[in-house]
């Protein structure tokens, strides 16, 4: 299923400007945006990092990307998210052209933005829209870790809070995936208060009582996890994910703290009071789609579903 | 000047020399008055050239000062009243901090502030003002008071960030942050942030979400600490100085960037050379705001409260170069 | 039957004689159906003599008893589909406190239920059914959320106690209780609350404000425990039978008391000799309070719920005897 | 101070029926209530239990009964409290007539009923009113510990939620000092209920933005912690009193646990997040004018204090 839904969404053509470089020391040498197409792995085989296990890749695809032997998650792509996830043609993606400028005229900015969009395939590191799970409309969002490791910038955030001004307007429940590093850097304190913008929305479409389903995926840390990630009124969370504010190296560095065994996984993020449901990749599209359909506004006491 | 700058060193050295200078003229009874007062001329003007052009990195240091004023330096100076209320109602009292009721030229607000310690062992007890979930908690609690009772809420930022260690991991430090955030973007009173000192990233946002933002003059706001910075572009931690340039977060990089609305001046040199000085401007600018945003209504409030989020960030759409207010 | 009362011996004495006299008249060929057939008359009506005249102390050790029926026994007979969430958001998921959202008849429901173990690890593992401060704030959190997407709340108590140790003092057990009972008199959904087993003390009452007050026949719901109530008043916690008695806190004592709203029928000898019907009765009598509170406003559901517990309290004034409902 | 205002208030003139005996043991024997004067005590000295001090009766009292060598607070009744706090002829008792019935007919409870009165010098555990505090208009309540250990009963919360109520009306703040053992278990299921019954009122009251301030004296344990003494906006705890949901008695016999040093003071519970303030009884009076004046509804924003 993966490996057809995936291939369906891979080749996505995108038409926008590429990013202009501002930093005066390359001055002229404007570099065209080359949207690589992502090749699947080219290897016959993967090997599981978890267990070892030497997986065929196309057993792998087949499963979403799970260890067929261990259930590891392999990381995987915002598009193929979407492509496990959202009922065929449904998906109508918006702000897809947003393009990032450089307000801080911050040192290699321009380059890393280029690589990340030739890594990832993607102007930006989110991807938006709406789409149906199961025949349930539902807003969607997905970090890309692989642009600057799903790090938030404006373009992040002003696509997101675009995304719920829009499910408030359509009166739809919200979905978002997130995989982060963090708040980006490289955009200083605008990249800072997009953690403010985005909780800020989630706040109106709280008091517009629409469903915001949170998904954690492997690694949620920094920015994303002190705002939209951990607002959830549902927060979701895959096996063995990484998630926490502050990463293992920087806590050991700084506290000199060697983290327990398990610290900052999915599964101490329960035990810890944080999660309310640990979901396999495989199983994700069904328990959203009961959870989508059990807040659908028919769904209100005095109505059956 | 117990904590001397090396950027100081100038003038230290010309106020020695006029020091010597008198004490020469009256062992030897010879007048110098006129060289003296060449001198001290001098003095102003090195003091002005030098403080007023420091840059990032020099601002840094004294925003970091061990004897820069802390919020319970200024709140004798500020409030008429201040009532001091504890602890989160869940787990414990955060010392890093501190929040209550006020009375702020004659009316009833709710504060809550950052507070370092001065010395280590008060700085142990404040967690070097870094915040574990509780401290944003009890944040939380005191201002759903304040919107309940109708207190324009006052927040004083001075953090190197949120706590980062495995008990600040466990009790949800993102979680509690996001909160805050989410909260203080929902009250309907007015909300007044002022950057005392550090602003350290996500730990010092959880209390920036105002309807106004404020900064000392000497004071920074950064999404990263610039050595963290250093540490990630140069895999050096000591090339501090040049990250804190490429991370424009003085206070005049903010009202510039748009984010701040307004700089607090500073006595020459820093608030420490003069906190009666610091906390009098503070007031009135605080004031100056406070009695604005009272004309305004609770929805009102709350909206340009999120406009104002809303607008911050830059980037463009296909052709169309989309410009915030205050980015030129 | 693995888990024997003193009061079912003569059952079983009888039972087994029967089956000796099967056995002998197998053996022999020699036709004993008329006498077996009395004796099994008789097993009947001294089941229906005993069980139908059950002393406190007695209901108390079935409401006990290691094999009763928990809630995670009844999920899957009551529910059509049930997703359990879990955790307070705030320290940690507490795993005497089970809840999530259910299709309950085809209507989407949140449940809260306390949950004991079955067996030592299990028990372990739950605290023997009796929660700490964050099960009681994973509860607030989720009722919550039932108010906020307007979804009617099932409670199902079934708990000692709460947690009565260091930890729960220290995390502010009183205030996590008194939370929860402000919440649930705060909604506008429906609230049913069923006592399922053991309800003890403040720990029970936390989840049960609600707009009816649902009791299984054999459990009860006491102000004290009362082993620690004969420890009070007769400094003798054997004499546990008597303060059963004089606490008056059976599902037939609060059904007259105007505290329960009505008695859930059990299969004869007490829920866990017939799970499937007792699950069975429970879904009928819940889904029958469903459908009437369904008719009522969300004003209304807020306002007589609070009028319920406004009117639980027997006292006088001056000379005039306040008699309230349910007290004959 | 005290002592002076003390002798204002404590001969009170109670006008009710005599609790009624229903236990058939003891039919017919109606034993009349009889409200017996409190006496000062009659030493001309107390020794203090916590640093061993001979204090002289006149200066203890005049101290409010805080030892004025190490701040030890004793414990005082309500009517003294009540005389530590209001400002003169302002008080104004509410539902003073009310009588506990013996819904239970529970063993031995008119009796202690009876001990309780002519101990406490009142018909039921709990003082209500209205009065003001500096010239503050306010609703109070407070708990008797001389009657039944401040346990609650039905009249405890029916008075307190009437107390709420009438603040409601009067759109008024509530204070509430609480000194209790807990439920009163002569009073069953009933006596339960009181908790959720009280706590219900705070949250009406809270919904009318009315301020609430829970003054925690020792000791406030059981089923009076877990309702209406945790719901304040403001919490304040008299030094050193010992609060908690479950006694350290019970705690050491049911979990075999020692409680440390220091757990369940005051102290104990401000680390812990529980106490806004610890206010000594010789500045309480002022403490909470402070506070009353501050949430007065003319102190909202726009106006000044
Ligand atoms: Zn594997
Ligand atoms: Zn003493």
């Amino acid at each position: 299923m993966f490996k057809d839904i995936f291939r369906k969404t891979k080749y996505v053509t995108i038409q926008a400007a590429p990013i202009q470089k501002r930093s005066p020391s390359e001055d002229g040498q404007q570099k065209p945006l080359i949207i690589k197409k992502k090749e699947l792995p080219d290897g016959l085989w993967v090997k599981c990092p978890k267990c070892g296990e030497v997986l065929f890749t196309k057993n792998l695809d087949e499963n979403a990307r799970v260890c067929t032997a261990c259930e590891y998650h392999f990381r995987i792509t915002a598009r193929a998210r979407l492509g496990l996830l959202v009922d065929e043609n449904s998906f109508e993606e918006w702000d897809a052209e947003m393009l990032t400028q450089d307000p801080m005229e911050f040192p290699g900015y321009p380059d890393k933005l280029v690589v990340a969009q030739e890594k990832s395939g993607l102007l930006e590191g989110v991807l938006t829209g709406q789409a149906k799970i199961e025949g349930v409309p539902v807003v969607l969002a997905f970090n890309e870790g692989n642009f600057m490791m799903g790090s938030m910038g404006s373009v992040v955030g002003e696509k997101i809070v675009r995304a719920i001004e829009r499910a408030i307007e359509l009166r739809l429940p919200v979905v978002i995936f997130s995989t982060s590093g963090g708040a980006r850097m490289q955009e200083g304190i605008l990249s800072l208060y997009q953690m403010a913008k985005t909780s800020a929305a989630l706040g109106r479409l709280a008091e517009h009582h629409l469903l915001y389903i949170s998904v954690l995926t492997d690694p949620t840390f920094g920015g994303v996890t002190a705002s939209y990630a951990s607002l959830g009124d549902i927060q979701i969370a895959e096996p063995n994910a990484l998630i926490g504010f502050t990463g293992p190296r920087v806590i050991k560095q700084t506290m000199k703290q060697e983290l327990p065994k398990g610290a900052q996984t999915a599964e101490f993020n329960q035990e810890h009071g944080l999660i309310d449901l640990i979901v396999g990749r495989v199983q994700m599209r069904s328990a959203l789609a009961r959870l989508l359909r059990y807040h659908q506004e028919g769904a209100k006491y005095g109505a059956s579903v | 000047m117990a904590h001397l700058f090396d950027f100081e060193k100038p003038i230290v050295e010309m106020i020695q020399k006029i020091s010597d200078l008198q004490k020469f003229s009256e062992e030897k009874g010879i007048d110098l008055s006129q060289q003296i007062a060449t001198l001290e001329k001098k003095v102003a003007s090195l003091k002005t050239e030098i403080y007023g052009s420091l840059e990032p990195w020099q601002k840094v240091q004294i925003a970091r000062h061990p004897e820069r004023p802390n919020f319970y330096d200024y709140a004798p100076l500020l409030f008429e009243d201040f009532i001091e209320l504890k602890g989160d109602r869940l787990f414990a009292d955060d010392r890093s901090v501190a929040g209550g009721i006020a009375l702020f030229h004659g009316t009833v607000v709710t504060v809550i502030a950052q507070v370092k310690g001065k010395g280590t062992k008060e700085n142990i007890k404040r967690n070097f003002g870094m915040p574990h979930p509780e401290g944003y908690r009890k944040a939380v609690r005191l201002m759903d008071q304040a919107e309940k009772f109708g207190r324009p809420i006052l927040t004083f930022i001075d953090t190197p960030g949120a706590a980062c260690d495995l008990a600040a991991e466990e009790r949800g430090q993102g979680e509690a942050i996001a909160r805050c955030l989410q909260a203080m973007a929902g009250y309907h009173v007015p909300v007044i942030s002022t950057v005392i000192g550090e602003g350290g990233s996500g730990g010092a946002l959880a209390l920036g979400v105002g309807n106004v933002i404020l900064m000392l003059e000497n004071s920074f706001y950064s999404v990263i600490a610039p050595e963290s910075c250093a540490s990630i572009l140069w895999k050096d931690t000591t090339k501090a100085k040049e990250a804190a340039a490429a991370l424009k977060f003085t206070a005049q990089d903010l009202l510039r960037l748009g984010v701040a609305d307004e700089i607090v001046r500073e006595p020459q040199g820093g608030a420490h050379n003069n906190l009666h000085q610091t906390a009098e401007e503070l007031s009135q600018v605080i004031a100056k705001y406070l009695v604005r945003l009272r004309e305004e209504t609770p929805e009102a409030l709350r909206e340009k409260r999120y406009q104002k989020l809303r607008a911050i960030g830059v980037f463009e759409e296909a052709a169309t170069i989309n410009l915030e207010k205050g980015l030129d």
